[in-house]
């Protein structure tokens, strides 16, 4: 005989699989299925142009090993989230600290902060380019004017990565720093009071005992989501520089697009593919084993 | 003289405390100059003529006024309300689909037990990292084999699931009391009617959360649309912005002046949705 | 209106047993609490009479029919929860019409918007608002149901949830629990509502908590589970004064039993260096616990403090004053044997209505038991009844 | 009525494919001509047709770049996707081609000997001049040096004019191809590939590494700075900062506009070396007609005689500043009379029978051959590497790549 | 070591008056609770002497010294907070550390990772863990210093917020319903800990609490607050059973105190039917208020119930009765006047040591009260105390 709860636990079951069905079979259809055909692809030598392909093994793995734009690639990706990373992740911070503290334009501050997410990356791209122009650029005026020497923001191979960094991070800044926002909302003014009355009244010995600690899972959250974000960079390359000037802004998102699309080599492309969902992939688990550690409850 | 007394400490501590908070707030406010500043400068530059926009000396206001005629070319010259219309039906449906996909998915993970679940749960966090540029060939090759290409449904297609949907709403329906869920079934709410009567509207405020991001993210999005859409007539809004710029010609009034256009809606549902977005991130404990 | 009868009820979770053979018969009508410590298995023994829970083994009858194959719904059992689970996004009266319009629609007629879909079935609605104003009314919130249940204070959620569970006249009433979320002054106050709602419904209740006092006060009957085990079913009174085992007595009253080591000799059992001289027939040298309730002791020579009753020969103690708490009422005082300082006792003394300032108590006092007072237990804690601790003879 | 899609890139669609089709659609009510979505750019536009052919999804027509063509006109050609157009030239008969377009002309758009595409849009590079800055550095426009010492010597010169002020722009290392280069390369009286079109020709004579010398004098001599980008250049042109600036005719309307009346505004001939043999690239796209359906063939070629028609090139010239593809649009009736009147939109069919070929690799991987190129080329023109390695480089990247 | 002098202590929130004027006096090494119905201000004004927030007006003096504009580090007070405010990501021992830590080393040498940088900072550090140990000894948790807080049980925080308090010698100690997290068992031995320690340091105590038995068995002295004023400051039994007015009565006390409406008459009072021949001096015909404490009632020809203390004349009453706990040592019976059902009463009476069965009750009743357990109180809830309301001629 079946139990009651056991009845109920079937019906469960049943019902879990009905629920989870058209997210399953939409996840096959749009990730998994795809994702399997790119790594097939990335044993091929397909390309758009020419009919037909021939299965050449690891042969596209073993491409990139003598491929200098792929280091190339890999090397400004880096570069690139090097710069990145602390700015997207110490400036919200300092922004939530400070906006929390503020209680009257606080939610001025908030829409404002927060707007640069809600709007079209490419369009602000286009406003940027013209601020940033090496010239007439509104940002050389100022620099000028105050009497520091003009600097070519996208021209420069040296500084064209640190540009597109400022881009992006000024439309990132504002999501993760509701997210800290959040992260602070949630820790307890108690323990704020126990700080103040062990003595731990000045803000630095606030921060480090009780702010910093107390964030940990938050950050965590944003510094994962902060690096695929990285990681991902393609739409302000593909539209502000397309990889120039020499190659120094070319990343590694985009050296895929330029390999399949505008070189039809997509074999390599889906190989270049894989190695970059690989390392992507990996950082996150890494940091994602961090966030375990971080959490206390 | 008690009263004197009395409210010099409250003073003390006022003024110990209001350098920082006036540092951070000169701070704040010079930032987020910083922050706007680009708009200022798009919604100048959208009033001006071609000829004035990257005048060295920037003005706000235009010297000549050029705004009527870039935002009638914008809104009149071409089918302008056309192409909001598809992005509003591409962004709504996907929406709709995010969601009718995502809730059942994610409280099935939060609550239920099935087996799978580990391995789904692991797919979903996996990914999470898969940008579209990536399968965006097989995807459309799969599209055209459907007979799909220029409709709205390809138009939505790889976004009909979201992954980042399944796992915020997981993490928020974890939160859910299970004595709620159990208060029910005791009350003879049938399994389907739990998700129905209770997970639904409970999840409100992360739909909001949610719904600013997707709704902006494909509203914005450029690299799917040029893929897919073939004809004029399913143009959506930021790709019609993307027409007025070429290597030979750009029309910059004009182009600034369709990307403010495309920038307002985004503005527009983002006030409204702010507390309801800022409170759904707050309690989905995206924290983990 | 439903007996319940569990027989053999055994679960575990992974490998870890909670509960090991439970038998239990809850006679209709009766209200019984079901206590012990946190984790000893009191809500899984109630989820399991419920149905969300099935038992590894045992049978689970409802005046004498099975239910053990039956779903929550068709047992017919109402459940209040710790913390209400109170429908969040719904009014008070849509709350509580949950589970009348759950019974009562076909399923089609409960998916969202029905309501106006399906006027054949607005009688059955109007019937459940009736119902349930009229349940609304007998617990005083129906000026409260169109709220919802974050705009209530805790004492009216708490009749919000009774409300639910009461508005569809289930067979069984099961709390998990239901006050531990109040405060201590509302919480004695539903205490008496709930008393108060069972006598009228006479319903059988099942009520679950950890907290001796609320069980005392409200049950028929009171059984203290431990480890997954009934340690005694008894009527409060019978618990208090006539406890199975030491657990038992130290589970129930406030301040706890005080526990004594003792030595049975041919002359009574000898406690450190007293003799109490009470007939026992245990084998001379066997090591006893003899317990002491609070208020079976008195001070002797301290007219502030009431004696205790009961009369006949008497066990005297010389005590060291540790602690004396003032509760107004009466004076609970901490104290320790003289000569044996890890002998702790605790006495509780009624106050003279006279006395308004404190008590002043020396560091020392003598203190008095009838020997009737005394409780007996062997080594095992199990107590010792059969042979007659107590000189009867001398009692009443 | 037959209704026909063509594929053209954004920013050719709203300048002058909308008007055209607008006025075509008007004129006649057997066709009616519609606008695919637009591709980005000419690479863009390249991409989308190779994909639509590989999920045979290509629209009836499409304008593709000269240089591009080739590769995409042999692919299609080999999946039967492309037609040929001579046939319907022919159809035409009598002394219409001869009316209407030069040999050279029609060359543009032959691949393999086969007319696949119909010249549509023509450019070849033009100096835009700023006369202004020209009379302050004690010349005139009419003066313009006719060789290359001497533009970079009044580059020079316009450059000393002051700290904000450059001489010369001409982005060899910078346009979305290989077009600038091209045009070093051709100015000599060379190729850049044989005439089989299967080996690299343009290091003959040691013109590849001349063509690298002048690339760095631009920048020692004429003060041309390879760092500011190309967007920025124009900016500087169009503010009046720039005296020499190369570039398509294509841009002549927007630059006229984006000046307004900041200065007098002018364009020349540009500078060749070989004045007997020197051509120019000529950039631009052909209308090439993908349709295998025979009404639609039809109506598709009704549409390019009209689009490469005198009125339809009048049309396109006077809003774009492109070069006629269509000998008969030079009459006076069409814009004979109005290159008389605005000399700085005549210099393109002033150089008309400079107009010459431009080149792509044969392969896929022409546009990684260019992309390597601009590298190699930045690094010569910065000084980081000699005209001589760099020309060697040059030759490797084609090499290495145009087999693939 | 600190005696705590509040005058006159004022604080707004808004609009809203939470503090009307607080003086205070709090001797050195006293126990004083403060205690008051939710949000009438209880933590508000501990925070104000902790320094955590500022008064309007007021003067906070320690010892004499006037500490208004002082930090709290410099009070040198400990705060032991309701949900323990531990930092959860830090050891038990990191958490005791934290204000020697504070106290101790200079800024540079706190920051994070210093530790490291700073050698000539290790004797601090030793001593400093020095300390936490014996304190921690003392609290007995010296087992669990390497521990994070979410590792604890309720009891265990509950010592190491204690402990963290302790570390640093603080001249005060203040507590905000330290023990309202805590289940029911653990709230008795953590309170007996408290006073322990208390009695123990020595130190100044200030405790706020919701819970009547928590600050009357604790407490040297009791402060009653409500709505942002005093109503009376006074040793636990004082208030119990000389409160200053009705408000205090019904606060202090469980069951609670039994209110009747009563007329001077000549002859006594009149409640009801019922005159209760007290002398009382008051015009005739003044309406008064008789509190009766629960025990003060006792059954009367009921030998199964003990009588209450007290002699001389009686109040008799005719109760209906409604329900009865049976508490084990004693009994509580809820009743009302027979004649008058709007007036209800409660009684409590221990039980004879020999009863261990329900205590079978009719539903009628007879019970007597000595005339010198009324407390009278004036209409506006005024305690009467100038005209003595019991005929104490009669008593003792
Ligand atoms: N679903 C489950 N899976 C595994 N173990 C469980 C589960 N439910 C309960 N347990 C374990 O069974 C034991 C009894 O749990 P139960 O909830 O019945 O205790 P309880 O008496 O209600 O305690 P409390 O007073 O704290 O509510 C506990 O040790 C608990 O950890
Ligand atoms: N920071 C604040 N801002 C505004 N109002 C406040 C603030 N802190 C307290 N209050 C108000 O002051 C009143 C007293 O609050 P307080 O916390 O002192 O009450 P309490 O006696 O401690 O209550 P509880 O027993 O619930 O803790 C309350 O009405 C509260 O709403
Ligand atoms: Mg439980
Ligand atoms: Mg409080």
């Amino acid at each position: 005989m079946i139990g009651g709860a056991e009845r109920l636990a079937r019906r469960q079951r049943r019902l879990a699989f009905a629920l989870v069905a058209p997210a399953v079979l939409l996840i096959l259809v749009i990730y998994v299925i795809p994702m399997v055909l790119v790594v097939l692809t990335s044993f091929t030598d397909y390309s758009l142009v020419s009919n037909g392909f021939d299965w050449i093994g690891l042969e596209n793995y073993r491409h990139m090993a003598e491929d200098e734009q792929f280091g190339n690639a890999l090397r400004n990706t880096l570069v690139y989230a090097l710069v990145f990373l602390p700015g997207a992740f110490f400036v919200p911070l300092f922004l939530a600290i400070a906006i929390q503290s503020q209680k009257r334009f606080r939610s001025v501050f908030e829409i404002v902060y927060f707007l640069p997410v809600t709007s079209t990356l490419t369009a602000m791209a286009l406003v940027w380019s013209a601020l940033m122009d090496s010239r007439q650029g509104i940002l050389n005026n100022v620099l000028t004017s105050a009497g520091l020497p003009a600097i070519n923001f996208l021209g420069s191979p040296d500084v064209v990565l640190y540009s597109l960094a400022g881009i992006t991070l000024w439309s990132i800044i504002g999501f993760n720093m509701v997210l800290f926002l959040a992260g602070l909302t949630a820790i307890p003014s108690s323990l704020y009071d126990a700080a103040e009355i062990d003595g731990a009244s000045h803000p630095v010995d606030r921060f480090f005992k009780v702010t910093w600690p107390m964030l940990a899972p938050t950050s965590v959250f944003v510094a994962v989501t902060s690096s695929i974000t990285a990681f991902k960079l393609f739409d302000v390359v593909a539209i502000l520089t397309q990889g120039k000037p020499a190659h120094a802004s070319e990343v590694f998102l985009y050296l895929t697009f330029l390999e399949g699309f505008e070189y039809f080599n997509m074999g390599y492309s889906a190989a270049l593919s894989v190695v970059f969902l690989g390392v992507i992939f990996l950082f996150a688990l890494v940091q994602t084993l961090l966030a375990d550690r971080t959490t206390h409850h | 003289m008690t009263d004197m007394t009395a409210i010099a400490p409250a003073r003390i501590r006022l003024a110990r405390i209001s350098p920082g908070r006036v540092l951070g707030f000169v701070i704040l406010a010079l930032g987020a100059w910083v922050v706007v500043f680009p708009y200022i400068w798009m919604i100048s530059s959208s009033l001006k003529p071609t000829d004035e926009v990257y005048d060295a000396d920037f003005t706000i206001w235009p010297r000549t006024f050029a705004g009527v005629q870039n935002y009638w070319d914008v809104l009149v010259g071409q089918p302008y309300p056309t192409f909001l219309l598809n992005s509003l039906i591409v962004c709504g449906g996907i929406l709709a689909a995010q969601l009718v996909t995502a809730i059942p998915a994610a409280y099935a993970l939060a609550k239920l037990r099935f087996r799978g679940q580990t391995i789904l749960l692991g797919t979903v966090v996996a990914c999470l990292t898969i940008p579209i540029n990536v399968t965006s060939i097989p995807l459309y090759l799969g599209v055209v084999k459907a007979g799909l290409l220029d409709t709205y449904l390809s138009m939505m297609l790889p976004f009909l699931v979201s992954v980042f949907a399944i796992f915020l709403f997981r993490q928020f329906f974890r939160a859910y009391p299970d004595s709620i869920i159990q208060a029910a079934r005791v009350d003879g709410f049938s399994e389907i009617e739990i998700v129905l009567r209770l997970i639904v509207p409970a999840a409100v405020p992360a739909v909001a959360a949610f719904s600013v991001f997707s709704f902006v993210a494909h509203w914005n999005d450029l690299y799917w649309p040029l893929i897919v859409v073939q004809s004029q007539e399913k143009m959506t809004a930021s790709l019609s912005m993307m027409q007025y710029r070429s290597e030979f010609d750009i029309n910059y009034g004009r182009t600034f002046a369709a990307a403010t256009v495309v920038t307002i809606p985004m503005l527009i549902v983002f006030l409204f949705a702010r507390r309801a977005f800022i409170r759904g991130i707050t309690m989905s404990g995206v924290k983990g | 209106m439903a007996r319940l009868t569990l027989t053999d009820i055994r679960k575990s979770y992974g490998g870890t047993e909670v509960l090991r053979g439970i038998d239990l018969t809850v006679a209709d009508g009766e209200f019984l609490s079901l206590v012990g410590a946190s984790g000893c298995g009191k809500s899984t023994l109630l989820r399991i009479i419920s149905g969300l829970e099935s038992p590894d083994a045992g049978k689970i009858a409802l005046d004498g029919r099975d239910v053990g194959s039956a779903t929550p719904k068709e047992r017919g059992v109402a459940m209040v929860f710790q913390d209400y689970a109170l429908y969040p996004h719904m009014s008070v009266a849509q709350n509580m019409a949950m589970p009348l319009i759950m019974a009562r629609l076909p399923m089609y007629a409960r998916l969202p918007g029905a309501r106006w879909l399906t006027p054949n079935h607005r009688g059955t609605r109007s019937g459940v608002a009736a119902q349930v104003e009229r349940v609304a009314r007998q617990l005083r919130i129906d000026h409260l149901l169109d709220r919802r249940p974050a705009q209530l204070s805790g004492g009216q959620r708490q009749r919000v949830a009774l409300g639910r569970a009461l508005v569809r006249d289930p067979s069984l009433f099961l709390m998990d629990e239901p006050l531990s979320n109040l405060d201590a002054k509302l919480r004695v106050e539903v205490r008496r509502e709930i008393v108060e709602l069972h006598r009228a419904s006479g319903l059988t209740f099942v009520y679950v908590t950890h907290d001796q006092t609320e069980a005392m006060t409200m049950s028929d009957r009171v059984a203290l589970l431990r480890d997954g085990r009934l340690l005694q079913v008894a009527a409060p009174g019978t618990l208090y004064a006539d406890p199975a085992s030491v657990e038992v007595a130290r589970f129930v009253g406030t301040p706890e039993i005080s526990l004594l080591p003792a030595v049975a000799e041919p002359g009574g059992l000898r406690i450190g260096t007293v003799l109490a001289p009470c007939a026992h027939g245990l084998t001379s040298g066997r090591d006893v616990i003899v317990g002491l309730r609070p208020e079976a002791l008195a001070p002797v020579g301290m007219p502030a403090l009431q004696s205790p009753g009961g009369r006949g020969p008497r066990l005297r103690l010389e005590l060291a004053v540790e602690a004396v708490e003032d509760l107004g009422a009466e004076v609970v005082i901490h104290a320790r044997l003289r000569d044996f300082p890890d002998l702790a006792v605790r006495m509780r003394s009624q106050k003279t209505l006279e006395r308004t300032g404190p008590v002043p108590l020396p560091d020392h006092l003598t203190a008095e038991a009838p020997l009737s007072a005394l409780l007996m237990f062997d080594a095992e804690g199990q107590r010792l009844r059969d042979p007659a601790p107590v000189q009867m003879a001398g009692a009443q | 009525q037959v209704e026909i899609t063509c594929l053209t890139n954004a920013g050719h669609l709203s300048r002058q494919h909308e008007p055209l089709a607008q006025m075509f659609n008007e004129m006649q009510d057997e066709v009616r001509v519609t606008y695919a979505a637009p591709a980005q750019n000419y690479a863009d536009t390249h991409l989308k047709l190779f994909r639509a052919s590989a999920t045979n999804t290509l629209p009836d027509c499409a304008f593709e770049a000269y240089n591009q063509l080739p590769s995409l006109a042999r692919a299609l050609a080999e999946r039967g996707q492309i037609i040929d157009l001579g046939q319907f030239m022919e159809t035409e008969g009598g002394d219409w081609v001869a009316d209407n377009y030069s040999e050279q002309m029609l060359k543009l758009g032959q691949v393999d000997g086969t007319q696949y595409g119909m010249p549509f849009n023509a450019s070849v590079i033009q100096w835009y001049v700023n006369a202004d800055l020209l009379e302050q550095a004690g010349t005139s426009v009419e003066d313009f040096p006719t060789d290359w010492d001497g533009v970079l010597a009044l580059a020079a010169k316009i450059d000393a004019l002051g700290d904000d002020i450059e001489g010369i722009s001409y982005a060899v290392d910078q346009w979305g191809d290989d077009w600038p280069f091209q045009v070093l390369i051709e100015q000599q009286g060379g190729a850049m590939l044989n005439d089989a079109g299967d080996a690299v020709a343009f290091d003959e004579d040691d013109r590849g590494l001349k063509a690298m010398e002048i690339a760095r004098r631009i920048v020692e001599e004429g003060g041309y700075d390879p760092a500011t980008d190309l967007e920025t250049q124009t900016t500087a042109f169009t503010e009046g900062k720039l005296g020499i600036y190369a570039n398509s005719p294509a841009s002549a309307k927007l630059l006229q506009e984006r000046v307004g009346g900041a200065f007098d505004l002018r364009s020349v001939k540009f500078t060749v070396w070989d004045d007997a043999n020197g051509t120019l690239p000529t950039g631009g796209n052909a209308a090439i007609m993908l349709t295998q359906d025979e009404a639609k063939q039809k109506a598709v070629w009704e549409y390019f005689k009209f689009l490469t028609g005198p009125k339809g090139q009048e049309i396109t010239a006077k809003n774009t500043g492109y070069l006629p593809t269509n000998k008969a649009a030079l009459k006076d009736e069409y814009l004979g009379a109005y290159y008389a009147e605005n000399p700085y939109f005549a210099t393109p069919s002033s150089q008309y029978d400079r107009a010459g070929a431009w080149y792509g690799y044969p392969g896929t991987q022409s546009e990684k051959i260019w992309r390597e190129q601009r590298s190699i080329i930045r690094a010569v023109m910065l000084g980081e590497t000699t005209p001589e390695d760099g020309a060697a480089q040059l030759k490797t990247a084609a090499e290495d790549l145009m087999t693939r």
